[in-house]
C-alpha cells in the first residue's frame, strides 16, 4: 500500500497529469516550494522566500505563531491563491501555471481540511461527507461504505443523517477530516484540524492521520497544538515573520525559541 | 452518469430551500401571465389591422358637366372590374345633404357654400385584399374617363388608420418586450437568491475539485424546472382566463372590429415556454460565474 | 439616534452590495413602468367609456300611414327638447337604400324583401349627458304621438357597446393587477436576497443584543429608497415615452374616439410612488421575520 | 472597580431589570442554575441535572470532550436556547422565562466569544468590534476610542480597516474577543476561545481575560486547552456524558480520569 496510486482507488477518476508520470522514479519529491514570496500586502511579504521539498510518504508539521502564514502555505498549494513569485511543484507540475480548468483535477489528488471547516450547514453529515467521492464519480454503493468507515474512523459513526449545523464544533471539525480523508488522497492538507477537539479526541485525530501516513499518503499538518509536536517523532517546519525555518535540530531546541518569541510578541 | 448526480443534486436543492422556490415560481408564473397577455394583444391587435388594411375605398369625383352615358358607361366599366365590389352614385345634391347631416350646419350657411365644393360622385368600394399599387393604377385609368374630375384613393385617411393600429401593435409589442425584460429580472433575481443562498455549498464542491460544468448542473436545471413549469402553469391560467371571458365579450367585439378574436397559436405558446427554458438555463449560467472564483 | 445608526448600516449594506441593488432597483423600474402603463391604459379607457356612453341615439319608427302634418308636429316638438340635439328624416326608400348599402344586397333580393320591412323613421341624436330613465320618458311620450309606431332607445345596442369598453376596462385592470402582483413578487423577492445575503450580520447583531425593529432599519429603509428610485424613475420614463408618441397618433386618437388622451394625474403618479414605497417597507420588515428567529 | 454597574459605563444603556435590582445585596450570585436538562434528542440529554452558581466576579473554566455539551451550556445563558427543565437565573431573573422582547437586554450585559466567531466576513475589523458598542447607542467618537483600545489588547492594533474575511483564523479569533469585551459586559461568556491561536498567544489572551476579570466582570470560558488549565488557578468545572462535575479536588485528579475516560472513549 505504500504507492497511493495503486490500493483502493479503482474508482477515483485523477487525470494522467497528476498520476503515473513519475511511478518510475518514485523518489521524485511529491511537493517542492522554491523562492516562494506572497503578498497580500504591497510593502510586507506573508510568505518570503520560502523552500521546502516534501517527500512522497511524508509527514511534516507546519507550525507557527498565528497570523505567520501556515494557512497562506496550504492554500497556495491548492490553488486557493497564486504565489507572487518563486514556484510550486506538485508531482513535478507547476501548480501556479495550472489553468483554470486544470484546477479541480489538482484539488482532487488532494485532500483538505480546512481551518474553518468549510462544510454546508444544512447538508447532513453524510451529505458533507460523500460529496468529495460524488466529484469523482464514485459510484452509489462504494460511496455509502467508504463514508460510513470515515466517519467511524473520526468518532462519528451513525450520525450520518444529522443536519451538520446541529453538531458541536468539534463534531463539525471530525466532519471535515472526514470528508478529507475518505477520497484517499495522495496528499492530505490538514490545517489546524485539532483545534476544536479535547486532547484526547486530538490525539486519536493524530493517530488516525498517522494510520493513514502508514498506508502511503503523504501529509501535512499545520498546528499550533504543542502537546502533539511534542509526542510526535516527524519532521516539523516552523514559519516564523514569513520565512520558513527546519525543525530539525527537533522540537526542544525551537520551543526554547518560540517562548522567547512569544515572550517578546506579548509585550 | 453526470446528469444523475447533477439531477440528484437539484432535488436536493429544492428539499432545501423549497418556500424559495415556491415564491420564485409563483413570482415566474406572474411575469409570464403578463407576457401572454402582451402576446395575446398584440396576435389581435395584427389580426384586426391585416382586416382593416384590406377594407378599402375610392371615390370618382364627377364633372358638373359630366354627361349621364358617360357616368354610366364608367359605372359598368367599373362594375365589370373585380377589384371593385360595390359602386354607389352620390349626387350633387345628396353631397351637400350628407355634408349637412355630417357637420350640423345650418341650411342657411350650407346655402353661402359654393355649388362646386359638392360635386356628384361615385363611391367605389373595393374587394378585399387589392394591393395599393393596383388600386392607383385603377385611379389614374378612371381619371383619364371623360366626366371625371378627380380620384380620391384615401391614402392618407387609411395610411392614417393604419399607423393608428400600428401604433398600438408597436405599444403592445413594445409592452412584451418590457415584460421580457421583466421576466428576465425576475428570473434573474431568482436565480441569484437561489446562487447567494448556495454559496458556501459551491465553495466547497469547487474546493473539493469539482469542476465549473459540475457544479453549474443543477443550477441550470433548477432554472430550467423553475421556468418550464411557470410559463405552463401560466400558459394554462391564460387559456382558462380567455376561455371564461371569451363568451362574455366576443359577439360584440366581432361586430365591432369584423374580426374573431383567437387564442395564441400552439406555435407561439410552445416557443415561449421554450424560450424560457433557454432563459432559465442561461440565467442560472451568468448568475454562477460570480462564485465559481474559488 | 436610531434612525442615524440604521441610515449609515443601511449606506454600508449600499456599498457592500452596490451590484445587487442595481439589478433590483433596474427590475423594479421595469416592473413599474409596466404598472405605469397598465393605469395609463385604465385611465385613458375610462375617459372614452365616460365619453362614449353619453353618446347616444334614438329612432322614431313612423306608421305608413302617417300624416305629413304629425309628423312635422312630432318633429317641430322633437328639435324644440334640450336633450335632443338633431332630428333627421328617413322616407321608407332611403331606408331600403341605406339597408341595402349596408348590406351589400342585390336589388333584386332586396325586392322581396316585405315593404313594411323598412318604414320611414325619425332619427334623433341625443345631447351628451342625458340619463337613461329621461330617454327612457321620452320615448315613452314620443310613443304616444300620432303617427308613431314604435320607439326604438337601443338600450341593448348602447349597453352592449357599453360593457365591450367595460370588459376593456376591467382587463387593463387586471393587467394593473397583475403588474401589481409582479412588482410585489419582485421587491419580495429583491429584498430576500439581499437579508439572505446579510443573513449572518443580522444573527450577529441579534447576538449582541440588537433589538428586531434596530435590525430591521437599515432594511426597511434600504427597501423605501429602491423602490422609491425605481417607481420615481419609471414615471419619469414613462412620461419621456407619452409624450414622444403622443403627437404621433393623437389627432387620429382624437378623430376615432372622440377623446383626448392625457398623461395619468399627479396624484396617481404621487399615489403610485408612496404605495411603492410602502410595499417596500412592508417587504422589507416581512422578508426579515424569517430570519430574526436567532 | 469591583461593581460591573460602575465605571466607564456611563453611555451603555442597561435595562433597570438586568441592574440595581441585587446591587444591595451584592452577595448574591451573578449565574445560578438549578437542575437544568437539555434534550436535543428525545432519549438522551445534552445536559442532564446540571447545577451551577457563579458568583459575582468568579472566574470558571468549562472543560470537557468534544460535543459534551459545553457550548450549549452558554448557549442557554444568552437564549440561543431554552431549558428543558430546570431554570436558569442571570442576575435573579429567570432567562428562560423573558420575552422575546426582552432578550436583547439580557444579551447587552454579556460579552460572547462564539466558537466559530460569527464575525461578518465583508465588515471591516473596525465594524466587526464596533457593533456591540453601536446597539448599545454608543456615541461615534467614545466608540472609536474604545475599539482601538480593544484591538490593541488583542494584538490586533492598526488593523481596523482591513476586510474580516482576509485576516488568518487566529485573527479573525481576537476580532471576536475584541468584539465581546469591548462593551465591558457584566458577565464575559468564551466559548473555545484560544483554539486558533499559538500557544504564547492563548497565554496572553487568557491573561487579558484575567485582567478583565480583576476589574470586576464575571467570566465564563470554555476550553479544551490543557495548557491554560494547568497555569490557572481558578474553579473548573468538567462536563461529561451531560453531567456537571465540580472539580474542586483539583485538576491533577479530575485529568487522571479523563486519560481513562479518553482511553475507553478512543477504542
Ligand atoms: N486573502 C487575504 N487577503 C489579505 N490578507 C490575507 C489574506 N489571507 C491571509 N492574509 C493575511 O496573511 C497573514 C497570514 O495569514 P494565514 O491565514 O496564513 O495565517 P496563519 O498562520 O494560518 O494564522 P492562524 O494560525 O491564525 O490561522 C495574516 O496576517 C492575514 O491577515
Ligand atoms: N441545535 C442542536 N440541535 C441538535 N443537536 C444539537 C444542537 N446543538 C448541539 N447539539 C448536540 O449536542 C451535543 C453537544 O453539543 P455542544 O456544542 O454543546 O458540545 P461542546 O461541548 O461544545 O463540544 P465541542 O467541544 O466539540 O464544541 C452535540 O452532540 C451536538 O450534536
Ligand atoms: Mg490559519
Ligand atoms: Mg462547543
Amino acid at each position: 500500500m505504500a504507492n497511493p496510486g495503486s490500493g483502493r482507488k479503482g474508482n477515483v477518476v485523477r487525470p494522467s497529469v497528476f498520476r503515473g508520470k513519475h511511478r518510475d522514479d518514485a523518489p521524485k519529491p511529491i511537493l517542492v516550494m522554491e523562492e516562494v514570496y506572497k503578498y497580500f500586502r504591497r510593502d510586507v511579504p506573508t510568505l518570503r522566500n520560502v523552500n521546502l521539498t516534501v517527500e512522497r510518504g511524508e509527514f511534516v508539521f507546519v507550525t507557527g505563531p498565528s497570523g505567520s502564514g501556515k494557512s497562506t502555505l496550504l492554500q497556495l498549494v491548492y490553488r486557493q491563491h497564486t504565489v507572487d513569485s518563486g514556484r510550486i511543484l506538485f508531482s513535478g507540475r507547476d501548480v501556479s501555471r495550472l489553468t483554470d480548468s486544470s484546477i479541480p483535477f489538482l484539488r482532487r489528488n488532494l485532500g483538505i481540511v480546512f481551518q474553518d471547516f468549510k462544510v454546508v450547514p444544512h447538508w447532513t453529515v453524510y451529505e458533507n461527507v460523500a460529496v468529495s467521492l460524488e466529484i469523482l464519480g464514485t459510484n452509489a454503493r462504494l460511496a455509502r461504505s467508504r463514508v460510513a468507515e470515515a466517519l467511524e474512523r473520526v468518532g462519528l459513526a451513525g450520525r450520518g443523517n444529522e443536519r451538520t449545523e446541529t453538531l458541536s464544533g468539534g463534531e463539525q471539525q471530525r466532519v471535515a477530516i472526514a470528508r478529507a480523508i475518505v477520497t484517499e488522497p495522495a496528499l492530505l492538507l490538514a490545517d489546524e484540524p485539532t483545534g476544536n477537539l479535547d486532547p484526547q479526541l486530538a490525539i486519536d485525530i493524530l493517530t488516525l492521520f498517522e494510520e493513514i501516513h502508514e498506508a502511503g499518503t503523504t501529509v501535512l499538518f499545520a498546528t499550533h497544538d504543542h502537546s502533539l509536536l511534542a509526542t510526535s517523532p516527524h519532521r516539523l517546519v516552523v514559519i516564523d515573520d514569513g520565512r520558513l525555518i527546519e525543525a530539525s535540530q527537533g522540537l526542544r531546541a525551537w520551543s526554547a525559541r518560540m517562548q522567547s518569541l512569544g515572550a517578546s510578541h506579548a509585550s | 452518469m453526470e446528469i444523475w448526480s447533477a439531477l440528484s443534486r437539484a432535488k436536493r436543492g429544492f428539499r432545501d430551500d423549497l418556500r424559495l422556490h415556491v415564491v420564485a415560481i409563483a413570482s415566474l408564473v406572474v411575469a409570464f401571465l403578463c407576457l401572454g397577455t402582451a402576446l395575446l394583444s398584440v396576435e389581435n391587435l395584427t389580426r384586426i389591422a391585416s382586416r382593416w388594411s384590406q377594407t378599402q375605398h375610392m371615390t370618382v369625383y364627377l364633372r358638373d358637366q359630366a354627361k349621364e352615358a358617360d357616368v354610366a358607361q364608367l359605372r359598368l366599366v367599373l362594375e365589370s372590374l373585380g377589384e371593385i365590389s360595390k359602386v354607389e352614385h352620390i349626387s350633387a345634391v345628396r353631397a351637400r345633404e350628407l355634408f349637412a347631416e355630417q357637420t350640423n350646419m345650418s341650411s342657411a350657411d350650407l346655402a353661402q357654400l359654393p355649388t362646386d365644393a359638392f360635386p356628384a360622385s361615385l363611391e367605389l368600394d373595393l374587394a378585399d385584399g387589392v394591393p395599393s399599387a393596383r388600386i392607383e393604377k385603377i385611379a389614374a385609368r378612371v381619371q383619364r374617363f371623360a366626366g371625371v374630375e378627380e380620384v380620391e384613393t384615401y391614402r392618407s385617411f387609411f395610411g392614417q388608420l393604419r399607423s393608428l393600429i400600428d401604433a398600438g401593435r408597436s405599444g403592445a409589442l413594445l409592452l412584451s418586450l418590457l415584460v421580457v425584460v421583466c421576466v428576465l429580472a425576475v428570473i434573474g433575481n431568482t436565480i441569484r437568491l437561489a446562487v447567494a443562498n448556495r454559496r458556501r455549498e459551491i465553495e466547497v464542491l469547487k474546493l473539493c475539485g469539482a469542476t465549473d460544468s459540475f457544479v453549474r448542473g443543477p443550477f441550470v436545471l433548477e432554472g430550467v424546472i423553475q421556468a418550464v413549469t411557470a410559463s405552463t402553469l401560466a400558459m394554462l391560467l391564460l387559456f382558462v382566463a380567455y376561455a371564461a371571458l371569451h363568451g362574455h365579450v366576443e359577439s360584440t367585439l366581432t361586430a365591432l372590429t369584423g374580426v374573431r378574436t383567437v387564442f395564441l397559436n400552439p406555435l407561439t405558446v410552445l416557443g415561449t415556454i421554450a424560450a424560457a427554458a433557454f432563459v432559465g438555463a442561461i440565467g442560472s449560467a451568468l448568475s454562477l460565474r460570480r462564485y465559481l472564483q474559488v
